[in-house]
């Protein structure tokens, strides 16, 4: 009985994770115990003292809307990708060919929406 | 398979288009246009129901013509079916009387100088006339129905003070009858699918089918409830005074001229054809609710001191003789509910009208009236007549009827007590007749108060004029036609009458019925004279 | 089965130790690249002292990748203010591992028989011992061998992101925030190109299985050129490449963590051999990254004529080797291949300035991606002709 | 094949078309009234193909166990097509640019994927496509705070019922090893744990969409921030279709004893539920909410059904109420423009007396007083739950639709008090005679249904 | 339990999850999750299903629930943004301006 490549798959997860336990392993054992202070408590600043200690807000709301358009692309790129796999058929060939023409059509019609809306500006 | 009716389908379609070209109508002042084209309308059904009464039974009017049968949901066996019949020939010329009188009655009070009154007064017509020419089980239910909305409506935008809430009881009271009404509906028509495999709810295919115990003691009820609250019988009319009270007069005349007739006439049409064993089962049950009708409207009316509540609460007690008659299952009885139906309609609907004239003359202030005999004479005669109608004075309508419901009711009582069934029929009976020496009470107090008395300083009422004067002629005539010689409208009616009490249990005291209907025919002339010298 | 294990246990250790191995070693390409653009000496300063004698071995300064690693070893791991101290923790584990795992789909030797590695006339009891060992089984020399290979891949290194943005959001620290929005925002917007670009090779290749894909490269074109993706799909080639570097968040688009301006970005309240942990991911990143373009575009372990038997020449002349020979060579070839492409992305690094943010993104959406479109539809059209014609 | 690809699926085609064409003129800014004009004839267009569809009987197998042509899907998609015109036509007057139409008709399209599919995968894809652009219409020009909030909520709980409906069908597909509906009918009538489980799922994933009681929530939020002219279009064309939807999986087919129970109850709970919290709303939208939740309740009723008329029953009723609500919205923005508060119907009758009456009729209908088709409608579905042998439960229901006679009588009292002093109004600036065109072309619509109730029974029988 | 059931059953588990997740997480972002966690849990389902009973259907519906489950996030994210920008929170109980 062969192996499955996903067991072999399962493996080579539990060796990566492992080796990122290692060398994270490793450092606990070598380096120094660590012994907080306050200057290393806080946030880096360059140097000069944080203004306050959480000084950050939640994700600006103006990155989401790329996050839209990686979604809706990307997954476009997901269907294109069975697409492709049975692009090589010879007796759909045709049907392929202007099915995925067809496809792109609505893709770019949409991406020229996009564009033409402002999407893809930053400043 | 649409047969030609056409006779009917004028009838019907004559007051509908009438109401659809209301908005088209040229503005006038006072919407005058508007009236006298309601009026022509009504006047051209009147011509017609008078026609089709006259004509009916005889050979000169062939029942094809009064037969419309339009398929409507086929499917279903839903037709659009009218058609005249013995039972609902009085009704069909009762609305087409009341419509243009109380039109007419009403020519100067500012609600119907409104279209909108005019539009849906024409929309009730053709509706009632709907309700009462249904030969559709399903086409009853819905005309059963619309005949709220424009009644609705009136109420609503021409009522009195508490017009919102009274209209929303009515509308609801009603409606919450209908619930079980519907069920009852659907109930024939599955029995129809379960017997004969179709869909079916034309009345005569209805009425062939046998029902058991349940399912009749079902639509009884069903059908009970929803007339018994259209009536009002008596636990179910506490809707009754608020819109009485609240409607336009000439609303409260039509509703209870014409609409509270619907419930009568729906016993009479559903209830005992379609349930005849339960209907027989309960009948003094029901009698008995009648018989509590007759006396509680009687002795509220007896209290009230508002005319107008008055008038509403002897309503309750003269529909009560109306179920009392038809559940007394005797031939003579039923004649007598049915006249009783047409006489009730005509008497409490000029009494209503006179009313709403006083009221137009002195607004609220005609609660407080008297002497208006010496005020305005037409106009105290003219309410004594009807007030003498409602009393059931021998010789009017009133007497006729009242006199044939009791009499066939005593029969019936007697009958059971004879066959040791009980006396409840019996003091049943006893006690309804009771209820006219009440409504003569009453009613006499009620004329003696706003006629006679001390003259009061600074009340003018300006008379009857000629105008407002011809409007009730017609009722008045129909009062003392069927007063005095009921025979011909009775034969109207009798086949049909006759085939109500075709019940086994009936059989022996049918011949019975003959015999009163025909002996108030006999004083004819001397009544007239008395009528005439008041 | 234990033959299987074994097997592949020992490519799940050659994989790590290979990646490991020549991501220490890019880091010392790195500071020699640097110091031959700037003009410098550099990486000269750590040597290795033979003991008892005072003979140092500097070897070019190879020995700062060790050097380095070791200091991030033994360094206090301390943590400051976080967010959310179990993000913080995790996020380098999220950073490193699905950049080890992506190896796992990229064949980086041909079919292995370990029956016939060992070459019976020289060594017959050993070779015996093989064969009745392993029989005639013979393995592609991949960590596994996943039908989907190309997805799992795409799949894998999406995970990356997750640890670069948690990494940023949960260290407390404007830098890192701003700089795990950027490497975010920068690699899922370059993923669509890159994406788009692969589409096209899968046109092309008909699969998505990446040893098929290298199988199908060993053929040749016109029968004189090796039909390498690159070839095939030269545009192709530049869009990924440049996609890879941005998904490497290198320069010129490593706007996430530039020094410059956000310190050291994401990452820069980590410390000691957490911090050295996404330094090594980045290197990693760029072993696999050239693993990836090798396997898609160069041809992968394919030497131009070498097939399992030995060379091939146009000209009908064959050269015959043993399969351990041919084993070896097809590894060399991909190591070497991987170093090269290595070396070029550096070589990028050290010769293009850095993007502005907008300009990046602009560059990615409006430029990048549409071109992959064009390239794609373009592939489509070819791909029916030659179907049909 | 390519015929009937081509031919059967013409509608969808045009429409597919369409949303194309504008999507092209949005980016080239045509002028607005190109796409309105473009939207309307692409509809009747659409319609026109339907109906010469059904002339001809024609029937067919597109692909095999998934996408099929038959008369219910070309009277489903003749209702979606001809409400979308209604809507269409109603919305002209409303600041609609070429995005609503987009979305208007995208979510038509899904409508017509829901009713084309024979299996479930087109199915899920046609609820998705339905659905998804609501949720931007809510927000599309869309000044109201709360407009966000209220197309949140309602895609995230009907997110939840994609999932259960979604998670149902694995089931189903574990047990029968294929995705068409007709073998999850046949899987389900016979029963097992898997399949009743995966049933319930659906269902409670349809219920969910459509707004029936304990799954109801979302719907007063979202109908109440919606603009007038969307919520019209939520309660009536996403709705139908998704009652539709739900037919197309069930079809005539007889449930079982306990899903007829669960069934009644639920869709009993949502008559009185919806009927009663009605009663107490000020504002037209919220309780448009309402009686749509009451309304889904007596859809659903028609689910009791064991005597295979609910597919006619369920056709009319949802025919007759989209057109209904569709032109009870048309009418209230004659009346009170964008404002939804009821009271600006206070004696609006004196007014504008046509409008008044023709919603006064609306509302009506929707009450259920006859002969207004709304009646006819709620007839056929109690006729058929009564024939099933369930008179307690339709009398019930009939107290829920008399209780719902209330609030809807409420809207009319309101209309024709003549005692109140009528609330100044805003000086509409918007050109209100395409919303008087919509309200106009919905009661010709109505008086067809009331007119000839049999209509569906002839078209499914193929009279 | 063969490794089908197991699979089904850890699908429901995570289906359950999911759908507490929906009902009791009050962060926007963490409910959007917890709906990708149910479309996953579904996704697990029909893969497990698929290759149980070796045919096509069940993995077909996978590409089309991702295709739906992006779309309806990214609809989401947009109408999330737009909220935010209102409002500046994420909290679902800071958005009660609409009452049932």
């Amino acid at each position: 009985m062969d192996m499955s490549p996903y067991f072999s798959f399962f493996l080579f997860l539990l060796a990566s994770v492992g080796f990122v336990g290692l060398i994270v392993g490793l450092n606990a054992l070598l380096g120094p115990r660590s012994e907080p202070s306050a200057i290393k408590l806080e946030p880096f600043e360059c140097g000069s003292n944080p203004l306050q200690q959480r000084n950050v807000r939640p994700l600006s709301i103006k990155y989401y809307p790329i996050a839209i358009f990686f979604l809706l692309f990307d997954l476009e790129a997901v269907l294109l990708f069975i697409w492709a796999v049975s692009a090589g058929n010879r007796d759909m060939a045709t049907l392929s060919l202007f099915s995925f023409l067809f496809f792109m059509g609505v893709l770019s019609l949409a991406f020229i929406y996009i564009w033409k809306e402002g999407g893809l500006e930053w400043r | 398979m649409p047969s030609n009716g056409l006779l009917i389908l004028a009838l019907f379609c004559l007051p509908l288009v009438g109401a659809l070209a209301v908005p088209f109508l040229p503005a006038s002042e006072n919407g005058k246009i508007a009236r006298m084209w309601g009026m022509l309308c009504m006047l051209a059904v009147l011509v017609m129901a008078g026609g089709i009464f006259a004509g009916f039974g005889t050979p000169c009017l062939p029942a094809s013509l009064l037969d419309l049968n339009i398929p409507w949901v086929g499917s279903l066996g839903i037709n659009f079916h009218l058609a005249v019949d013995g039972l609902n020939i009085y009704l069909l010329l009762l609305t087409g009387l009341l419509f243009p009188v109380v039109l007419g009655c009403c020519w100067k009070r500012p609600e119907t100088q409104n279209n909108l009154f005019v539009a849906m007064a024409l929309f009730l017509e053709a509706t009632l006339l709907g309700t009462f020419l249904a030969q559709n089980l399903m086409l009853f239910f819905v005309f059963w129905e619309v005949v709220l909305i424009p009644m609705f409506i009136i109420v609503l935008a021409f009522g009195g003070e508490n017009k919102r809430s009274a209209a929303f009881t009515f509308f609801m009271y009603t409606m919450a009858g209908s619930i079980l009404f519907l069920a009852a509906v659907i109930m024939m028509g599955m029995e129809s699918l379960n017997q004969t495999g179709a869909w079916n709810f034309e009345f005569a295919h209805l009425m062939a089918l046998k029902l058991d115990w349940n399912t009749q003691l079902f639509v009884f009820i069903a059908v009970m409830l929803a007339c018994a609250i259209k009536c009002p019988l008596f636990p179910f009319h506490s809707w009754l005074p608020l819109a009485y009270y609240e409607a336009p007069p000439a609303g409260t005349a039509l509703m209870a001229g014409a609409l509270s007739k619907m419930g009568a006439f729906g016993i009479i049409k559903l209830a005992l054809p379609l349930c005849p064993d339960v209907a027989r089962a309960f009948g003094p049950t029901v009698m008995l609710f009648a018989v509590i009708s007759i006396l509680y409207g009687a002795i509220i009316a007896l209290k009230q001191t508002d005319f107008k509540k008055l008038v509403a609460f002897s309503s309750l007690s003269h529909m009560g003789y109306i179920v009392l008659g038809i559940f007394s299952f005797h031939q003579a009885a039923i004649h007598g509910a049915l006249f009783q139906i047409l006489s009730h309609g005509v008497a409490v609907a000029g009494l209503f009208l006179l009313l709403g004239l006083l009221e137009l003359r002195l607004g609220r202030e005609y609660l407080n009236l008297t002497a208006l005999s010496t005020h305005a004479p037409r106009l105290a005669v003219m309410l004594m007549l009807f007030i003498l109608a409602s009393v059931a004075l021998p010789l009017t309508s009133g007497f006729t009827s009242e006199f044939l419901i009791l009499f066939g009711a005593f029969q019936q009582g007697i009958a059971a007590f004879q066959a040791n069934a009980g006396a409840t029929m019996l003091t049943s009976v006893l006690l309804a007749s009771t209820g006219m020496v009440l409504g003569a009470t009453y009613m006499l107090r009620f004329g003696r108060a706003i006629l006679y008395g001390q003259t009061k300083e600074g009340v003018g009422v300006k008379d009857m004029s000629l105008m407002e004067g011809i409007g009730f002629i017609p009722l008045l005539v129909m009062i003392i036609w069927i007063g005095v010689n009921p025979m011909p409208i009775m034969n109207k009616v009798t086949t049909a009458v006759s085939a109500l009490g075709t019940q086994p249990a009936n059989a022996q005291i049918q011949p019975a019925a003959a015999q009163p209907a025909a002996s108030p025919a006999a004083p004819t002339p001397s009544v007239k004279g008395g009528a005439n010298g008041h | 089965m234990i033959q299987d294990l074994i097997v592949y246990l020992i490519f799940m250790g050659y994989a790590i130790a290979v990646m490991a191995g020549v991501a220490t070693i890019f880091t010392w390409v790195e500071r020699k690249q640097s110091a031959i653009m700037a003009d410098r000496i550099g990486a000269n300063r750590c040597y290795l002292r033979i003991p008892f004698t005072n003979v140092k071995i500097v070897a070019w300064g190879l020995i700062h990748g060790i050097a380095d690693g070791s200091k991030m070893l033994l360094k206090e791991n301390f943590t400051p203010t976080t967010y959310d101290r179990f993000c913080y923790n995790l996020a380098p584990w999220l950073a490193l591992a699905p950049v080890l795992l992506v190896f796992s789909a990229i064949p980086f030797g041909g079919t292995l028989v370990p029956g016939k590695l060992i070459d019976p006339a020289s060594f017959p009891q050993l070779s015996q011992i093989m064969v009745n060992f392993f029989g005639d089984k013979s393995y592609v020399m991949q960590v596994a061998r996943l039908d989907a290979g190309i997805l799992v891949i795409l799949a894998i290194s999406g995970i990356g992101i997750l640890g670069t943005m948690l990494a940023g959001w949960s260290s407390n620290n404007k830098f890192s925030l701003l700089g795990a929005a950027r490497a975010a925002s920068q690699m899922i917007s370059y993923e669509v190109s890159m994406g788009l670009a692969l589409i096209s090779l899968v046109v092309t290749y008909g699969t998505l299985d990446l040893n098929d894909m290298v199988v199908w490269q060993s053929g040749l074109l016109f029968g004189v050129l090796p039909a390498w993706g690159i070839i095939l799909q030269p545009l192709a080639f530049v869009l990924f490449l440049t996609a890879c570097i941005a998904e490497n968040k290198r320069v010129p688009f490593d706007l996430p963590e530039c020094e410059s301006e956000l310190v050291s970005g994401y990452f820069t309240e980590y410390t000691a051999m957490k911090m050295g942990i996404f330094m090594l991911s980045e290197f990693i990143e760029i072993v696999v990254v050239s693993a990836l373009l090798v396997t898609v575009f160069l041809g992968g372990y394919n030497l131009p004529y070498l097939t399992d038997a030995g060379f091939v020449l146009p000209m009908g002349k064959t050269i015959a080797l043993s399969h351990a020979t041919v084993v070896l060579v097809q590894i060399v070839t991909f190591l070497v291949k991987v170093f090269l492409i290595g070396c070029f992305q550096i070589q990028i690094r050290w010769s293009v300035p850095r993007f502005r943010y907008d300009q990046l993104m602009r560059f990615g959406w409006k430029f990048l991606l549409p071109l992959a479109a064009l390239n794609l539809v373009a592939t489509a059209c070819v791909r029916w002709f030659t179907l049909k014609g | 094949m390519a015929t009937d690809l081509l031919y059967g699926l013409l509608p969808e085609h045009i429409l597919l078309g369409l949303i194309l064409v504008l999507m092209l003129l949005e980016i080239l800014s045509v002028d607005k009234r190109a796409g309105s004009a473009l939207f309307i004839a692409s509809l009747l267009a659409g319609a026109g193909v339907l109906v010469m569809q059904l002339q001809t009987g024609y029937t067919a197998d597109i692909v095999m166990n998934e996408i099929r042509i038959d008369r219910f899907s070309e009277i489903g998609r003749l209702i979606i097509v001809s409400c979308g015109a209604i809507l269409g036509v109603y919305s002209l007057s409303s600041e609609a640019g070429h995005k609503y139409w987009i979305l208007i008709a995208s979510s038509l399209l899904g409508a017509m994927i829901i009713l084309d599919s024979a299996g479930f995968i087109s199915l899920f894809m046609g609820i998705e496509i339905l659905s998804l652009p609501g949720f931007a219409l809510m927000v599309l020009n869309n000044g109201k705070s709360t407009a966000s909030e209220g197309s949140i909520k309602y895609l995230l709980l009907s997110s939840v019922a994609t999932a259960l409906v979604l998670f149902g069908l694995s089931l189903v597909y574990g047990s029968t090893g294929n995705l068409n509906i007709s073998s999850f009918t046949a899987a389900v009538a016979t029963g097992g744990v898997q399949n009743l489980a995966a049933s319930v799922m659906i269902l409670s994933g349809f219920f969910l969409k459509a707004s029936v009681f304990p799954f109801h929530g979302w719907a007063p939020d979202a109908y109440s921030s919606a603009r007038l002219p969307v919520t019209a279009f939520l309660a009536s064309i996403v709705k139908a279709a998704v009652v539709l939807g739900l037919v197309r999986i069930l079809g005539n087919a007889v449930l079982n004893p306990e899903a007829v129970t669960v069934i009644a109850l639920l869709s009993m709970l949502s008559m009185f539920y919806g009927n009663i919290t009605a009663i107490h709303q000020t504002a037209f939208k919220k309780m448009l909410a309402y009686s749509s939740i009451s309304h889904a309740g007596y859809m659903m009723f028609a689910l009791v059904d064991n005597t295979g008329a609910r597919t006619e029953a369920l056709l009319y009723y949802v025919a007759v109420y989209a057109v209904t609500t569709i032109t009870a919205c048309a009418c209230f923005s004659i009346l009170s423009g964008e404002d939804d508060n009821l009271d600006n119907l206070n004696g609006i009758f004196r007014k504008k007396p046509v409008a008044a009456i023709l919603l006064s009729l609306c509302v009506l209908s929707l009450a259920g007083i006859p002969p207004l088709p709304g009646f006819l409608a709620k007839f056929f579905v109690f006729k058929t739950v009564i024939a099933s042998g369930h008179l307690t439960v339709a009398v019930l229901a009939f107290v829920a639709s008399y209780i719902g006679t209330f609030f809807y009588l409420g809207v009319v009292l309101r209309m024709f008090r003549s005692d109140a002093e009528t609330v100044e109004q805003p000086a509409n600036a918007t050109c209100l005679c395409w919303t008087w065109g919509g309200a106009l072309l919905g009661t010709l619509a109505l008086a067809l249904f009331m007119l000839l109730p049999n209509i569906f029974h002839w078209v499914m029988t193929g009279i | 339990m063969d490794r089908y059931q197991f699979l089904t059953t850890l699908a429901g588990l995570i289906f359950s999850l999911g759908l507490l997740g929906v009902v009791l997480r009050r962060n926007l972002l963490v409910v959007m999750m917890c709906l990708e966690i149910l479309l996953n849990a579904v996704v697990l389902s029909f893969v497990g299903f698929a290759v149980r009973s070796q045919t096509l259907p069940g993995i077909a519906m996978t590409f089309f629930i991702y295709v739906a489950a992006s779309c309806e996030i990214a609809l989401a994210m947009a109408i999330v943004v737009l909220l935010v920008k209102r409002r500046g929170s994420l909290d679902l109980g800071a958005h009660q301006e609409l009452k049932g």
